[in-house]
């Protein structure tokens, strides 16, 4: 196996009394599809908004590409090449679609926008996302439906070639046809060689997608398997904690 | 920063002409882009369409309660006594776009000029040198405001109350107890009183025409080549035709003698042009850059704007640079007008600066509003006090008469705005 | 003298006929620094200039440059045949200059505008000096030393050119005296400020305090209120004669308030106004400086004997000012309600 | 409105014993409560505290600088003068927690008071009639504003600037040719200008202490009937013997004779304990009540508000008109203390209103903030004044210093905030 | 079977430009568990938002318990006993767990709070629906995550006995565990006659819990079955527009 991209040790992070992550280990490898899975307040978004930059972690060490980095904002990690879809999506309402799939990221020409063919490459993308219903790519994101938005975001992290791209939940409103779309276009980036870390709580999704399974237990990270050499009931044994690290069933 | 190409989407979804496009709100003749704008006005996106309508009626009114409001005369003074104020809204739009406020924005005018003429008139400067100095006080001004408020992170509306206070210390300090100077710089009194020969007026209305074809023309060019639909182009020529008439209108108007002595006073105030270039600059920022994309985001949701690795804290600290350089050219327009500085200027033009972008349909919460808005705003203010002037009312009746025109003003746009966009939030 | 009016051309004015040179055009500068404008002065210049066969049209600027500009703006394109400015912040000089520009002769009214034809006034400083006077006068009665006494000076907003004057002149006859400021707040034209100012002041002096010159009987009011509190009666100055300055000085809480009897300043200016209007060149006892004529009208000092003059002229209501508390000083100084 | 009963859960989840709770943060003893209140302090949450390490800071430098600012008399003057802007700080925290803004409520202070003492000085009104008209005349300000923003939808801002100047012109027309009015009435003096005996202090401490205990044991008697854990009994005792600390130290202070005449001046101002209960009625309501609750909802979120069948719309209103109220008794401590009258009080007041409010840690956006904090904040606010009375400064250097302490203090509450809660948004 | 305690005929709802709803009829049963699915941006939430009271319908008939009632506002469908758990949670941030559940509605003792029976009753109602990671229910909304916002939001629907249930993608942020318990809860809420409508993408929990199940297409409903009487697999055919309402498949 190749050498990982990302590489987390000892993560720990707290926000006042509460402590959220607690020494957490995760590695991630180009070319595969690293699944993150756990209960809810598990620790998982916690966990990757450290990865982008959003909210730092209080101690532990990140590596990527073997170097050791420090990611304080999340243009830290656009730098290197990590693109996130938040669970909680991240748009502008008040901006339109294109403008938000685009944004920090605007083609210009003479410094200046060049809109058409950034309308142009959001229509490809929403497009190759099963996107039907969306009329027009100028709508502003206030009036899209829950599912819309999602795949909104997607579209924005997939736009620009990244080394790592980072998914949380990102099917969680999206429909039957665009979950399909959404898998398919995973297993497509891992295949160009992008690093691709997804959490789900669907476990049919995450067998069918990912290469590597990492299972977060109240900020401990309490597994760590291959998909094909686990089964789902393993898998939920550890997310509801019955299953313990040591092996045992509680 | 430029984007190395998309994933390629061709596995899943077939080949993409143009025809399979997702719309962009381009697409059909005139009839259907009418339609489509009057539903989108209907739905509640009125702009400053409802500012426009309380100018209209307040006009309206006006000329029907003094022969003197429709005549030549005081359109002229209609453009230069709205001047000051537009320029002020425009200045404040920067900042309000990003659901902040800036109180000292008039004070800013205020002892940007005191130095200004001070250092002309006490110090002998050179006038565009100590106008240069004024300049640079104004972005020292935004500067410091924008490091509290970005950088450090104090509510704006105090760091600019300390400041609006501050300010006036300053301009006590400059000026002297009870001290005045008078404006003696020929170019700056000129701004305001002074007109450009007739022809002067129609060039620049061929030169506003030529612009506005020239980058429709390019951004359909630009939109060809990227295979996306354009508007058809009979929009264009509307347009075009519109500006001119309007335009032509305004002009011809302007250029009548006005004077009420034998000498002709005609001409379109030289005040005009500066305005619009700055509103033609801020506009193009603001709807064409970088810049200006990233305030409205910072205004629509700022965490947002800054996962997308924006420099949220850069683009706050230089919108207070912008509002207070902005705020400087109001304060020239308001020496010229008035002719003196002296240790209170400014003082009491900021909640009016304000008002003229809310009416002109501009959103304290930030992230909704453009620079015309403001410009529509302080029109529709100015008028006010423009219709006013003419009528010979007790300051008693004048206040609250003012007070009870603008909250009317607001209302027009209120309720279309709600009647159209159906009454979401009144339960 | 500069080009400001330069596109505004410069010969005979009020050419478009009979109708504007009839035309009296007064500016009133504010609201909020006395209550003389809108309540005393308009009515009588109204009044006098109408029954002179004036036109009016009275406007105020409410305290902002930039309406004053703009109801300039709105009376010049009406036509005007005679200008009243008063002064705001400076905002006066423009507008007399694109006046004088068109042809139209200007009074500078109250406080003083650089080219102007005329000036008429009270004496701004003289108005300074009876306030001080008053000071001066206090002290002796109470057998107070002034070279040692312990005068707080609470004058007006310094951004107000008038506030300057009043300044001015009452340090002329202050000092004169041998008095120096004990302490001196900041000034304002704010009683709430002033009470809280003088409040400061006067415990920086350990609450001692001899007298106050005070600017106006707004602020005295203020500071009449926090002497009350700490059981002090000292000699308070004031002007503007109005209903709660004469009842402080009835009272025995202020010495005196300076009685500028606006009748008297805006008979001066309409008579002027007419002689101007008729093409006659009136001649002033007076010169500003600059040699601006000057028509000065004398400020009155109002102790308690003299407030039934205030009353006699008619600029006080003898009902609303024997009010309450104040009826038995009333009666004591010939005042009937 | 009261709920039916729940859904039995008993089938899902075991017979829930109190063990089996989800916490509440009542857990635990002194220890563990003090270090759970640090770290949330330490993670952001700090209400008032940089305000109050903001006061302390200005007392100490100020105390330095003047013998005069440590005395009993100037402490005593400060809670004067600072009552009329705790009035009117906690007057606006009603509109400010829905993120809106009550321009006119220094005028609405102003007028008021020109009704209340024309009716009495020039009509001949009995005073309590009058006072009753003056608030009735608050009540119908507020009706105004809350009709035009709450039920029309116009941004506050330009309702109560509109206002702002409306109100000024009545002002004029109210106060008529007399200029100035005295205040004559004995019992509107005595609130700012007289003190209550000393034992009436003690006694007023003692009120507290009994009203503070008597809560404190119901509530606790009430969690304890649900079966819900209550915090531990000694910090009950804890908070009653700090308020007794303090609360003995002021009144001991202000029971001192601070005369420097032969009279005795000593006892707690009257108007403190007029404060007092109107901060604790308030806090009682926003705390305590439907309607204080909707209120924050409203400010958090107002569609979710909204859709949890709050009648937004009614509270909005009412919250202006909560606002006017109280803005009447500020205006009542500002004549109290001035004495007179005049066409233009209470113009300048409202921005230090806001100010007092952000200053003590509420929040312009809506939903955050107490009625105390903004009583602190006016404190700070007030103490700038206080302590530069007694320097005697020229009034440039003062305004300036006035500034600039006020953006000092702003800057020690946003740097605490920032520095615990981590800067996330400072890229 | 009973009388439909809702029964929605000819609904017809546009934004502006945009119609989403084309005439849309709709009945659900007490006692009867009615899935509503579709596609990303059919209208679905749109839906059930014109008879939460949120945005009145254009046009369009409603009947509740037979009787035409209008719902201009959310208290409208309050006081008919409706009860919904939003797609988009509409909680207040700065607002804690107990002051959300309670909001409209809170108990009260001589007109204040009754904190510590709120407590008691959020506390219960939380642990019923699997909550583990909430550490104290009197933390901030926005301190929570988005499963945890979720379990709040349904919480709050099912506090208050109602007669109408509707939930709009209730498990789409949630663990296994928390999953189940809800499906648990929704057929709890059948059994005691309540009408429970819930919208969700996911057909195999749709197939678990539902009796109906109507599909939405592009604004229209293409077909309502009784879903012993159909497969997944005929769902999906509606849901993506294969099968049309004839019963042709395209
Ligand atoms: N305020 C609005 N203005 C304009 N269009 C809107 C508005 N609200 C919703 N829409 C449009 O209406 C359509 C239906 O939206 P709705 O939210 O009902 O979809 P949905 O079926 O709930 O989808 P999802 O499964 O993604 O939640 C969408 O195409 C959306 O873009
Ligand atoms: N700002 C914060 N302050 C306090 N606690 C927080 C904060 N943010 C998150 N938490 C807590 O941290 C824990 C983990 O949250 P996180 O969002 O990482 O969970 P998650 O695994 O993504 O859960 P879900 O599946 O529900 O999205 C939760 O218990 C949450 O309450
Ligand atoms: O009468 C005074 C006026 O002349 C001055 O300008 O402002 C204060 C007033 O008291
Ligand atoms: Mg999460
Ligand atoms: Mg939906």
């Amino acid at each position: 196996m190749d050498a990982p991209i990302i590489e987390l040790s000892g993560v720990v992070k707290s926000f006042g009394p509460v402590s959220v992550l607690k020494g957490v280990d995760l590695k991630a490898y180009p070319g595969k599809v690293t699944a993150l899975v756990g209960d809810n307040g598990a620790g998982k978004s916690t966990l990757i908004k450290g990865l982008a930059g959003v909210q730092p972690y209080d101690e532990g060490v990140v590596r990527f590409d073997g170097e050791e980095v420090t990611l304080h904002t999340p243009r830290d990690a656009a730098h290197l090449g990590i693109e996130v879809v938040y669970q909680d999506l991240a748009l502008c309402e008040n901006l339109d679609i294109v403008q938000n799939m685009f944004l920090g990221r605007e083609e210009t020409a003479f410094g200046t926008f060049d809109e058409g063919r950034m309308e142009r490459q959001a229509s490809d993308t929403l497009r190759s996302l099963s996107v039907r219903t969306v009329k027009s790519v100028r709508q502003k994101v206030s009036s899209l439906s829950g599912g819309q938005r999602q795949t909104v975001a997607i579209a924005r992290a997939v736009l620009k070639k990244a080394r790592v791209v980072i998914l949380d939940e990102p099917t969680a409103a999206l429909g039957v046809a665009q979950t399909e779309q959404v898998l398919n276009l995973v297993r497509r980036l891992a295949d160009q060689g992008v690093a691709v870390i997804i959490i789900s709580h669907n476990l049919v999704d995450v067998f069918a997608v990912a290469d590597h399974v990492n299972v977060l237990y109240l900020g401990q990270m309490v597994a760590s398997l291959d998909t094909g050499e686990t089964t789902s009931d393993d898998v939920v044994g550890y997310i509801t904690g019955t299953k313990t690290p040591t092996g045992a069933t509680a | 920063m430029t984007t190395q190409g998309t994933v390629p989407t061709s596995e899943a979804a077939p080949d993409p002409g143009v025809g399979d496009l997702i719309g962009s709100g381009q697409e059909g003749g005139v009839g259907d882009q009418v339609r489509a704008w009057w539903q989108r006005v209907r739905s509640g996106e009125m702009g400053a369409l409802p500012a426009v309508g309380g100018f209209i009626v307040l006009s309206v009114m006006f000329s029907i309660l003094s022969p003197f409001f429709l005549t030549e005369r005081n359109f002229a003074n209609l453009m230069t006594q709205a001047a000051t104020l537009v320029m002020l809204g425009m200045a404040l739009v920067f900042v309000i776009l990003l659901g902040e406020i800036d109180l000292s924005a008039g004070v800013t005018a205020g002892v940007t000029m005191c130095i200004f003429i001070v250092l002309v008139n006490v110090q002998g400067f050179n006038w565009i040198v100590a106008l240069a100095i004024a300049f640079a006080t104004g972005i020292a001004i935004g500067t410091f405001i924008g490091f509290f408020v970005a950088r450090v992170g104090i509510p704006s509306f105090v760091v600019t109350l300390g400041l609006f206070l501050g300010l006036q210390g300053l301009e006590l300090m400059i000026i002297g107890s009870g001290g005045l100077y008078r404006v003696q710089i020929p170019e700056i009194l000129a701004i305001q009183n002074s007109n450009m020969p007739p022809w002067a007026g129609w060039a620049m209305l061929v030169v506003i025409l030529a612009v506005s074809a020239g980058t429709s023309f390019w951004d359909r060019a630009r939109r060809a080549r990227a295979g996306v639909p354009n508007r058809t182009i009979a929009l264009v020529w509307i347009k075009l035709g519109v500006i001119a008439a309007l335009g032509g209108t305004v002009v011809f108007i302007l250029n009548q003698d006005r004077g009420q002595s034998i000498r002709a006073v005609q001409g379109v105030p030289i005040v005009v042009p500066i305005v619009l270039v700055i509103l033609w600059i801020g506009t193009f920022v603001l709807d064409r850059t970088r810049y200006g994309r990233y305030i409205y985001a910072i205004g629509g949701n700022a965490e947002a704007a800054r996962r997308a690795g924006i420099k949220v804290v850069l683009i706050r600290w230089t919108a207070f640079i912008v509002c207070s350089s902005l705020a400087v050219v109001a304060g020239l327009f308001s020496i010229s007008k008035v002719g003196s500085v002296d240790a209170a200027a400014g003082r009491d033009l900021v909640l009016s600066g304000v008002a003229a972008a809310v009416v002109g349909g501009v959103s304290l919460f930030g992230g909704r509003g453009r620079l015309l808005h403001a410009a529509i705003g302080a029109l529709v203010i100015a008028v006010i006090t423009n219709g006013l002037g003419l009528l010979n009312l007790p300051a008693g009746v004048n206040y609250a008469v003012t007070g009870g025109v603008l909250i009317l003003a607001a209302t027009v746009d209120a309720v279309s705005r709600h009647r159209a966009g159906g009454a979401v939030l009144r339960t | 003298g500069c080009s400001g009016g330069a596109g505004e051309g410069d010969g005979g004015g009020g050419s478009d006929g009979g109708e504007a040179a009839t035309r009296a055009c007064v500016i009133l500068p504010d609201a909020a620094s006395s209550p003389r404008w809108e309540n005393n002065d308009r009515p009588y210049l109204e009044e006098g200039l109408t029954e002179a066969g004036f036109e009016t049209d009275i406007q105020n600027a409410q305290g902002d440059t930039n309406k004053y500009a703009t109801i300039a703006d709105q009376q010049l394109s009406k036509g005007c045949g005679v200008m009243l400015l008063v002064d705001y912040n400076g905002a006066g000089a423009a507008v007399a200059e694109k006046a004088k520009a068109e042809g139209i002769p200007v009074i500078a009214y109250d406080r003083p505008i650089e080219g102007v034809d005329y000036y008429v006034s009270f004496d701004n400083v003289e108005v300074g000096r009876l306030e001080g006077q008053s000071i001066v006068d206090g002290l002796a009665a109470a057998g107070k030393d002034p070279a040692t006494a312990k005068v707080v000076y609470m004058g007006g907003d310094p951004a107000d050119g008038n506030a300057k004057m009043f300044h001015d002149g009452a340090v002329e006859v202050m000092e004169e005296a041998g008095i120096t400021p004990a302490a001196e707040p900041p000034g304002v034209w704010d009683g709430d400020k002033s009470a809280t100012n003088f409040e400061q002041a006067l415990t920086s002096l350990g609450g001692v305090v001899d007298a106050v010159w005070v600017a106006n009987d707004t602020n005295a009011a203020g500071v009449i209120t926090v002497l009350d509190k700490n059981g002090l009666t000292v000699p308070v100055s004031g002007q503007d004669a109005s209903i709660a300055g004469l009842q402080n000085v009835l009272l025995g809480k202020q010495t005196a308030t300076v009685y500028k009897p606006i009748k008297l300043e805006a008979d001066a200016a309409i008579e002027l106004a007419t002689a101007l209007l008729e093409g006659e060149t009136p001649t002033a006892d007076q010169e500003l400086e600059d040699g601006t004529p000057y028509i000065a009208v004398t400020p009155q000092l109002v102790g308690p004997e003299q407030v039934v003059d205030v009353v006699d002229a008619g600029d006080a209501d003898p009902a609303e000012l024997c009010e309450g508390e104040v009826a038995a000083a009333c009666e004591q100084y010939g005042i009937s309600g």
